[in-house]
């Protein structure tokens, strides 16, 4: 039992029961709170395996952003939790007898007891540079092309969820430049062709 | 060779016509004008492809092949013979008079319908110009797409039932016939209809092949007993969607058996003659009597056309049996020729009917023949061509009309005298249902308040009739001009006829 | 010693965990989107243990690569959920039913 | 010395450019020069055909055979347009273009007041030029376009003053019942090609000269050979029985009389209806080659001289009765045809040209003076009105009826002794049915002309005063007493009474016995009933003289006898004798009932069995076969789409358990896989 295993050990199950909690507690809050935990001590297990690079960004990217959205969002969401958790503990047999299926399909499937094999060194050491330079060289060089795809699909997805958050409101008295500079004369002026002066009124025949 | 890229030309001017119509033609005018300024371009590169082909030259001319997909070795060959030639002169005729007679019977999206027009105009040389069988698939398919949106937008109260059995059934047959060139394909690893016709095939692979084929083209052409589509799709469309429909689409049916099932699988086809042979028969002799009872103007006919083409299928398969059964080259190049004569004069004598029945539907907004009756009183010059198309559909002699039915006749009593008695029957009964529909729509006295109210023939209309009428008395009159132009392909068809691949 | 069977039943652990999560949170569209995120973790877990143990590179580059679609994929979920939730006033899946044939 | 291509073809354009401008420009040009220029066409066509007719005659001219264009050519076989002129075809074309000319000129009286008058002569002009193509073809399809050409003209004719149902179906059943004799034409032709080689007279009439050609057969039904001559010949009758309204055709023949008088003299009388005799003749090397076509053909026409003269005898409208006449000379000229004596047949056609033409005119010309009223129980005493027409009508009838020394004699005695000489299966049925049509022919002729043109006048004149213009009248009252119709019309009756009298004197020699014909009609010397005659033939006047012996000039003069005494004395006898024989005359009356027969049976049974395919086959059956198809997969897919719950959880479900299951199978599989 050397010092990594039992961080493994330790990190691992605290991973596996934040997940637990993510699934199971009442309140939205409360469960982004425990994927945040997840993915701290998710990050952590990475770290064992010298994934250093990956595990920061994990932490960074999700737990500094994602999960603040997901924060964010529930947040400002009024939800009405009760119905939510209707049917919760009906499915409840059912949802642990799947998982439990599929963790021992999964686990005999992999044969775990076969893959009981010690790490090799470190690739990146072997390689003679750090865990990022290794990673930034296969990056920047073989997969630049889907590196700069994967820039593409985020800056679209940004794009994209802002038009789909983006409310109207009827009401507000807004400038429109676009419109501004698209008139034209005849939408600003009418010009009505009538007699120049208006005729006489009739007398007005009084009937008795 | 500088006419070399003439057929890419007539596949994408009038596509690029359609574009330029949906993007400039937001006027209704401006589209009118746009679109006819493409039709009329585009038949007059056709022109050129009919007096350069060289009857004495090879028989695929005017040739084009660029790769297209190379993992499949599938390209973009063009090419044409006689046949495709003189249908692809139909084809700009036929779409150059739509678009003028289309003038003022569309009010409503005059661009979309337009656009529609030219690219059905396109895709329709592309489906007679293509050697290449992938290539084929994709305009015959794609001919769908047009056809569609002109009866799904523009047609009659029930259009969506007609669009969808319409798009449904020649769909539905057009897979099997996907299957087949796919099997022809890994057999051969090529798509080229040249390497298709060399494959060596076992007798049982040719017979799985050729029903593939009969089930795309069958329902195409349309033979009983799969016409029932034609009648309903024909009267929800307009007009103009009916006389491409008739003049130009149903050919592809017919083409398709010459360049596919025949040198194909020859010996199914040989195999299987009587099937094809019999259900011409009946269908001459059953959609006959069917047209003579039908109420509508259009489902009349569109029966007729039914029954018109049977003889285009008898004509195509006649042929191989006299070929391969009695040797007897010369009775099969007549049947072919006949079918295809029989085509091109189908093509003018029903998109002239169909203009007809357009031209009284938008005075009218009847269909209905009780609704009609005495229209040569108040519209001298259109019964005058009402009677010369009624004629050419019964075939009289010195229309169109004739020449065809008389070969195929001729070509058919050379094989068995009882097919061509069946046959014959068609003058009896064609003549009687198209005549009658002239007696009761055209002559006796004028029926009702609406028919006196009529408006003669305006120029526009007069033009694409009396073009139509050209078309019909000048096949009818010297056929041999077309005959000539076809003589080398059908003279190859005949000879590839005669050698069994098993 | 960590060997990698430690790893991948800690990712089929966390994979399993989110779909019993999905199964007993079938009404609440967020959750379940915090399902997803488990699985995605359940799978760059195995990713980043495979790469480690066959010393190829390319496994980490895949997971840099589902991190960034994930973050996507979850930025545009929940502009979804917003969305949603602003026209129906309800995240409740079982009353989101538009797809019925 | 050879005829000139030219002058054919001008003969043949002519009219056919006079129909074009008269037809496409009549509005522009006006009735009198539509009437004008269709007139210089056809007359330069007779001109010209008479030239030719000279140059065969007397000029020495060799027969014309060439062609003009070809029409198709595939591989070995041919169609071209093109003529044949020799002295069969010039004799028809003498006779066409002179009754057309004769009929061009009395047209301008006879339409005079019609809004059709331009029409009407485009369309006859057009009728010149088809004709003309029919009988100058040297080929199979140029007989078979103008034949149908001819039919076309004839329809468009009938159903000239088309606002008038009854004309409108006349014309659609005279083309229609064409079309049935159409539909065993074109299968001869078929036929002709197929066995014979070719479509041009030539080759065909070269290879039927082969030793073997009466002798080869085929077997259409399997086991039961049939001659390839007679299916030829018997295909091609029954075209001829069409155009020529041989029972049981003729029903459209009576009813086309709907059309105006001058087309029923040109194309009903004259020229159209005897195409099919002309083409029998042309026929003729093939027809020697079957006893059995012949024999059918005799049977045929016998059968259509006899009882389609009876229906004459009961007829009240004018027209009528000299249709039935037509009907009935026909089935001679037909009889001639089947006894081999194919150029009694043709001389018959010839003189029955211009005498009939001549009785149709003429009944035209007393129609014109009723007002347009053709029943004849409102004529009588017309002599004194309409001397000219009354003379040449008599003289007509005359012909007819084969009184000695007139044209008519001529050709119908010399078919009667043919068919006494012949010994042809049915010739004894024949001779009793010419002798019989003889006294038949006799008792129409002189009751037609008795009921219009002598005894009381059962017409009633009222004298104007009304002012009514073109009121319409009471039939039979007229508004001014009938007239002598105008210069146009008894111009033409005059010209063609000269060669109903006379024609026959100087032709009869040479054309039925002096092989007049030539080449051009073929006949093997154990038919050649003609030459056994020619034996006896001492000169037309001998020949008159003898005729008064004969029996056939005694059985029309007691003809002439009994309806002298019935309708111009005791006209009373015949309603006596209507009533004595009902059942009879109720038969004759309704023409046998064979057109009640046909409306039932082909009209009725035709629509009915469209009607029946329709609704059944398409509709029920192969529609419902594809509604059905698609209903199935409707039905299918409502039951199967409860699993497009549209809950998005549900969704995941069947992922996972998807999931689940692919791992299972694969744990299975790779189980077994190790075991």
């Amino acid at each position: 039992m050397t010092f990594p295993l039992i961080s493994f050990y330790v990190f691992a199950a605290i991973t596996t029961l934040a997940a637990l909690a993510v699934i199971t507690v009442r309140s939205p809050v409360h469960a982004a709170l425990c994927l945040v935990l997840t993915f701290f001590s998710a990050a952590c297990t990475w770290l064992l395996a010298d994934a250093e690079f990956l595990a920061i960004v994990l932490v960074l990217v999700y737990v500094g952003a994602v999960m603040v959205l997901f924060l964010f969002v529930v947040m400002m969401l009024d939800v009405d939790i009760d119905p939510l958790r209707e049917g919760f503990i009906k499915a409840l047999p059912v949802g642990l007898l799947v998982a439990v299926v599929m963790l021992v399909e999964m686990l005999t499937l992999i044969g775990v007891r076969a893959l009981q094999l010690p790490a090799p060194g470190d690739p990146a050491l072997a390689a003679g540079m750090s865990n990022t330079q290794w990673l930034a060289m296969a990056l920047f060089s073989q997969y630049l092309l889907p590196f700069e795809i994967a820039a593409l699909i985020l800056t679209v997805a940004i794009v994209a969820a802002i038009p789909l958050t983006l409310r109207r409101r009827q009401g507000v008295r807004m400038q429109d430049p676009a419109r501004q500079v698209r008139v034209q004369p005849g939408e600003r002026l009418r010009i009505v062709k009538m007699v120049a002066e208006k005729p006489a009124p009739q007398p007005e025949t009084s009937s008795p | 060779m500088p006419a070399s890229h003439l057929l890419s030309l007539l596949i994408w001017l009038p596509i690029v016509g359609a574009i330029a119509v949906l993007v400039f033609g937001r006027q209704a005018q401006t589209a009118r004008w746009l679109a006819l300024a493409f039709a009329a371009a585009t038949f007059a590169c056709s022109l050129p492809l009919w007096t350069g082909y060289d009857t004495s030259g090879p028989v695929m001319q005017f040739v084009e092949n660029l790769p297209w997909i190379g993992a499949l070795h599938a390209n973009y060959a063009l090419g044409a013979d006689g046949i495709s030639v003189a249908l692809i002169v139909l084809t700009t005729f036929a779409h150059l008079l739509v678009v003028i007679g289309s003038w003022g019977q569309i009010k409503d999206r005059v661009p979309l319908y337009m656009a529609a027009l030219l690219g059905m105009e396109g895709v329709l040389v592309g489906v007679f110009a293509a050697t290449d069988a992938l290539l084929f698939y994709v305009f015959f398919e794609a001919m769908l797409i047009p056809m569609f949106i002109m009866i799904g937008v523009w047609g009659g109260p029930r259009r969506i039932y007609a669009t969808l059995k319409f798009f449904i059934y020649t769909f539905f047959g057009s897979i099997f016939m996907l299957i087949a060139l796919i099997y022809l394909h890994l057999k051969t690893g090529e798509f080229s209809l040249a390497a298709f016709a060399n494959a060596p095939l076992s007798s049982k692979e040719q017979a799985w092949l050729f029903f593939a084929f009969v089930a795309g083209f069958a329902i195409k052409v349309p033979m009983w007993p799969v016409h029932t589509w034609l009648p309903d799709a024909h009267v929800e469309a307009p007009a103009g969607g009916s006389i491409i429909l008739a003049a130009i689409m149903l050919k592809v049916g017919g083409y398709g058996f010459i360049r596919f099932s025949l040198p194909i699988t020859p010996d199914a086809s040989l195999e299987y003659a009587w099937v094809m042979i019999a259900a011409s028969l009946i269908a001459i002799v059953y959609i006959g009597h069917v047209a003579l009872v039908q109420p509508d103007l259009k489902k009349l006919i569109a029966y007729s056309s039914v029954a018109h083409m049977a003889f285009v299928t008898l004509g195509t398969f006649i042929a191989l049996a006299l070929v391969r059964d009695a040797g007897n080259a010369a009775g099969a190049r007549l049947g072919i020729q006949g079918a295809m004569v029989q085509m091109i004069s189908h093509g003018f004598v029903s998109g002239a009917l169909f203009a007809c029945i357009g031209i009284m539907y938008e005075r009218m907004h009847t269909r209905m023949i009780k609704d009609y009756g005495g229209i040569g009183h108040v519209m001298p010059w259109f019964g005058a061509f009402w009677v010369l198309f009624a004629m050419a559909n019964c075939g009289l002699p010195g229309t169109s009309g004739f020449v065809g039915e008389f070969m195929v006749i001729m070509a058919s009593f050379q094989d068995q005298p009882m097919i061509a008695f069946v046959a014959a029957y068609t003058l009896i009964i064609g003549a009687g249902y198209s005549l009658w529909l002239v007696k009761r729509i055209i002559y006796g006295p004028v029926a009702n308040d609406h028919v006196a109210a009529m408006q003669p023939l305006d120029m526009r209309e007069w033009i694409v009739l009396a073009a139509f009428a050209l078309g019909v008395l000048a096949v009818g009159v010297y056929p041999k001009f077309l005959t000539d132009l076809m003589e080398p392909a059908v003279q190859q068809i005949v000879s590839q006829l005669g050698q069994a691949k098993v | 010693m960590i060997t990698l069977a430690h790893y991948l039943t800690l990712g089929a652990v966390l994979f399993c965990i989110a779909v019993a999560g999905i199964f007993i949170n079938r009404k609440n569209v967020i959750i379940l989107l915090m399902s997803i995120e488990l699985m995605l973790l359940a799978v760059n877990t195995n990713f980043i243990a495979f790469s480690r143990f066959l010393g190829d590179v390319s496994g980490q580059v895949f997971v840099f690569f589902i991190l960034t679609v994930a973050a996507a994929e979850s930025a545009i979920g929940l502009a979804i959920l917003v969305v949603l939730f602003r026209n129906r006033a309800t995240i409740n899946v079982t009353r989101i039913d538009d797809l019925k044939g | 010395m050879t005829l000139s291509t030219t002058v054919l073809l001008l003969i043949v354009l002519a009219p056919l450019a006079g129909a074009v401008v008269a037809g496409l420009f009549r509005n522009l040009i006006g009735r009198a020069a539509s009437a004008g220029v269709t007139i210089v066409g056809v007359a330069v066509s007779c001109a010209l055909s008479l030239l030719v007719f000279y140059q065969l005659v007397w000029g020495g001219a060799t027969t014309y055979n060439q062609n003009i264009y070809t029409w198709f050519e595939v591989g070995p076989i041919s169609a071209h347009i093109g003529f044949l002129v020799d002295r069969l075809t010039a004799m028809m074309m003498a006779v066409v273009t002179f009754v057309s000319l004769m009929v061009h000129i009395y047209t301008i009286g006879y339409m005079a007041d019609d809004k059709g008058f331009s029409r009407f002569f485009s369309h006859i002009a057009l009728f010149t030029f088809s004709m003309l193509m029919l009988v100058m073809s040297n080929n199979f399809l140029q007989l078979f376009v103008g034949w149908e050409l001819v039919g076309l003209v004839s329809y468009l004719l009938i159903g000239f003053w088309f606002d008038r149902p009854s004309a409108v179906y006349a014309s659609l059943k005279a083309f229609i019942v064409n079309r049935v004799g159409d539909f065993g034409f074109i299968l001869g032709i078929a036929g002709a090609l197929y066995w014979f080689g070719s479509l041009d007279y030539a080759s065909v009439f070269a290879a039927a000269k082969a030793p073997d050609a009466a002798n080869r057969t085929v077997e259409i039904f399997a086991g039961h050979p049939w001659s390839v001559a007679t299916i030829v010949c018997l295909c091609l009758f029954v075209g001829a029985m069409g155009k020529s309204a041989q029972a049981p055709l003729h029903v459209w023949l009576p009813d086309s009389m709907e059309g105006p008088t001058p087309i029923s003299a040109l194309i009903h009388a004259a020229t159209m209806v005897t195409a099919g005799i002309f083409m029998v003749a042309r026929m003729s090397p093939l027809y020697e080659l079957s006893e059995t076509a012949l024999s059918f053909v005799l049977f045929i026409g016998a059968t259509t001289a006899l009882f389609t003269g009876l229906i004459g005898i009961v007829q009240n409208d004018i027209k009528r009765v000299v249709a039935y006449s037509t009907l009935s000379q026909l089935g001679y000229m037909t009889v001639a045809l089947g006894v081999s004596a194919y150029a009694g047949g043709v001389y018959h056609l010839m003189t029955h040209a211009f005498f009939k033409a001549l009785l149709f005119l003429g009944a035209g010309s007393v129609i014109i003076a009723m007002h347009h009223d053709q029943d004849m129980r409102r004529m009588g005493g017309l002599a004194k009105y309409m001397p000219i027409t009354c003379i040449t009508m008599w003289l007509g009838s005359l012909a007819l009826v084969a009184a000695p020394g007139f044209s008519g004699f001529y050709s119908k005695d010399a078919i009667i002794e043919a068919v006494a000489e012949s010994h042809r299966a049915f010739a004894g049925y024949a001779w009793f049915c010419v002798m019989a049509g003889v006294f038949v022919t006799s008792l129409y002729s002189f009751r037609l002309l008795y009921m219009t043109f002598h005894g009381k006048e059962r017409f009633v004149v009222e004298h104007g005063g009304h002012g009514h213009g073109h009121h319409h009248h009471e039939p039979g009252h007229l508004e001014h007493p009938p007239r002598e119709s105008p210069w146009v019309v008894t111009v033409p009756l005059m010209l063609l009474a000269i060669p109903s009298v006379v024609i026959g004197w100087s032709t009869v020699g040479p054309a039925l016995f002096g092989g007049w014909f030539g080449d051009s009609i073929q006949v093997l010397p154990r038919n050649d009933v003609l030459g056994e005659l020619a034996h006896s033939f001492h000169g037309p006047l001998a020949a008159v003289l003898h005729g008064f012996t004969q029996a056939p000039f005694w059985i029309a003069l007691a003809g002439f006898v009994v309806a002298t005494w019935i309708w111009l004395y005791r006209p009373a006898i015949a309603d006596h004798a209507a009533k004595a024989l009902r059942p009879l005359y109720n038969m004759l009356v309704n023409k046998y009932w064979v057109d009640d027969l046909y409306r039932v049976l082909f009209i009725g049974g035709g629509q009915a069995l469209g009607r029946g395919l329709w609704k059944a086959g398409d509709t029920a059956v192969i529609d419902g076969a594809i509604d059905g198809s698609s209903a199935l997969v409707d039905r299918t897919a409502g039951v199967v789409r409860w699993v497009q719950s549209g809950y998005l959880y549900h969704y995941a479900f069947a992922m996972i358990l998807g999931l689940i299951l692919l791992l299972g199978g694969l744990w299975w599989t790779l189980a077994h896989a190790v075991a």
